[in-house]
């Protein structure tokens, strides 16, 4: 099976991954309103049941993906929180603590809401107009009694345009495992080479695909790589070695993809 | 005039009609009756109540005793082959000063918008006021078609309703015609905008729902 | 259900809590609280029966003894800042019956959370709500709204429409008052958690990206 024909069924959604593209792209679904992590489940869900990673699939569903999720998190920013993509690791980890904390706070009262709304599961009320004689009794509004410059006041309002934010740099990049693994054979052709040289001036997509191509040109004999410590120089050589060392450095590539990333 | 009656003979303890003894039928039944807007017959309460209709009638027979005058407010009365729940005439008096009090109530920040959007544009269809507004002014326009504030004029090209203001709204504020309404100009945020007002309402809508973070979205 | 219970023992006629005098003035309220669609306060029903204010909170001491469980299938309730009638749980399957629909469909956990969102921070716009929840909260806003839980209260400084909770809310969920609901405060984290969430926050961008490739190998 295929990225676009992953089967989804989340809470706003149900149905094949692009159809749910599709819609989200002639806006029929908000983006917004679309919880990214349960389509990741989904799909880690799939890729567990059929044992196997195909990297062309792979790399269409990160970037598709991860390309949702630029745009929801755009959307979801603020003006004022523009800022924020510039800020240092340890004010952003402050600031979505503070984030985490508030969502929480705020989930652990909808269940407090929830009791209660299940304790009053009992009491009704009766909704019925009053008699047809006291309804006679309730008094019209006095002549008058508005005044025009509520209509005004309300018309300026709705004149107010709201402060516009802009999503023209976002575009969805098209990056393949393909064009990667070239790419990493042009390098490894000259001999060994470091990770960070592989992805020099390339954005986070780039960077993801990359590493897929890695474990690619591994599984298939081509290459293994080493890494000294956590957040050094990924060196990538060419063939022969040892496979369980590259395995241990697969798992360390990742660090040195939030180093060049950041 | 309750208060010339609050010193009234009070049904003694002793000779009690019945005893005070209600069982879980008149209490559903009660509840049934003081819930439901239309009378009710026998057989309706014997099947919500899950009960035979011979004991429903007695039921209903021991919530009439219970809801005699000078013991409830409350009567129940038997009405085109139903039963419901009135008040009883003597409380008359009180409900008319209840329901006559004057009531703050104006108009909600919802239907004010509602209402200057149909004012100032007029005619205008409901899925355009509701692009004006961002969100959906559909209670709103309810209400105020009910309060006879606006009214129906036509269909748009579209098929969509139009709305007018009436001969109420302009009672209401001390209008004598639709264009007494005030000049925006003193509320307007950008005054030197030279397109229509409509238009610019239109995109300020747009704009407010289009995904600005503080828009409607 | 009801039939069940139907033979359950009676309240005794001997040891009645009060003599059965129910003068003109409970009467009255008892009919007040029948005919308003929304809680009155002591002063409304005062007002409106031309009685004392202490009077009239005597006779409501007087109604909710008359409506107690076991001796009525109504409550006297103090909710939304007045008083009014509910009906008892008791009667609720017979309800449902009648009606033939639950009495509130039940709140999804985004309408629970948006809905808390607004009863602690109103009034609260929209997209401020989406902030907080991390995915917008338009179709359980709109869903809120047209169940009559939230209103519009007006717009932010951005246009976004603002929204608080509604008198419907405090009945349903049995608060008098928003100022009943417990510090929200209550249910944060301890301080030693707060700090473990940091240290695991500052951690995660490792942690997650060592998840990728070696969850998906």
């Amino acid at each position: 099976m295929t990225v676009p024909a992953l089967d989804l069924d989340l809470e706003v959604f149900s149905g094949p991954f692009d159809l749910l593209l599709a819609l989200v792209l002639r806006e029929e679904i908000d983006l917004l309103e679309l919880e990214l992590a349960d389509v990741v489940l989904a799909y880690l869900d799939h890729l567990e049941g059929r044992g196997e990673l195909d990297l062309e699939t792979a790399t269409e569903f990160i970037v598709l993906i991860a390309a949702l999720l630029e745009l929801k998190s755009r959307l979801m920013l603020a003006d004022d929180d523009e800022e924020l993509l510039d800020i240092e690791p340890g004010e952003a980890a402050e600031e979505l603590l503070e984030r985490m904390l508030q969502a929480r706070r705020f989930r652990s009262a909808s269940t407090y809401l929830q009791e209660l709304f299940a304790r009053e599961a009992g009491a009704r009320f009766r909704i019925a107009l009053p008699p047809a004689h006291l309804r006679k009794a309730m008094p019209a509004p006095a002549d008058g009694s508005e005044s025009p410059s509520v209509l005004g006041e309300a018309i300026g309002r709705l004149l107010r345009m709201p402060p516009t934010i802009s999503l023209r740099h976002i575009s969805v990049q098209r990056v393949t495992v393909a064009e990667r693994l070239s790419h990493l054979r042009g390098l490894l052709r000259r001999g060994r080479f470091s990770f960070e040289e592989a992805v020099h001036g390339e954005d986070r997509m780039t960077v993801a695909v990359t590493v897929f191509a890695l474990l690619e040109l591994y599984k298939r004999g081509e290459a293994w790589w080493e890494q000294d410590e956590s957040f050094g120089e990924i060196a990538v050589h060419p063939l022969a070695g040892t496979p369980l060392r590259a395995q241990a450095a697969a798992a360390a590539v990742a660090p040195q993809l939030q180093a060049s990333a950041g | 005039m309750s208060d010339a009656e609050a010193g009234d003979v009070p049904i003694g303890g002793e000779d009690q009609r019945a005893p005070e003894f209600v069982d879980a039928l008149v209490c559903t039944i009660e509840a049934l009756l003081f819930l439901a807007p239309d009378p009710l017959t026998p057989q309706e309460l014997a099947d919500a109540a899950a009960a035979d209709e011979a004991d429903v009638v007695a039921a209903l027979a021991a919530l009439a005793e219970r809801h005699a005058p000078d013991a409830s407010g409350i009567r129940l009365r038997e009405l085109a082959g139903g039963f419901t729940f009135a008040t009883g005439p003597e409380t008359e008096d009180a409900a008319k000063r209840l329901f006559s009090r004057p009531r703050a109530a104006t108009l909600t920040p919802a239907q004010a918008e509602t209402l200057a959007i149909v004012a100032y544009l007029q005619p205008v269809s409901r899925p355009e006021i509701t692009r004006i507004r961002g969100v959906s002014a559909d209670s709103a326009a309810s209400t105020l078609l009910e309060r006879g504030l606006i009214e129906e004029s036509g269909r748009s090209q579209f098929g969509a309703v139009m709305y007018r203001t009436t001969t109420q709204f302009l009672k209401l504020f001390g209008l004598n015609g639709i264009e007494e309404l005030p000049d925006v100009a003193q509320w307007d945020p950008t005054p030197e905008e030279q397109a229509q007002l409509r238009e610019r309402l239109l995109r300020a809508g747009e704009a407010r729902a289009g995904g600005g973070p503080d828009g409607e979205r």
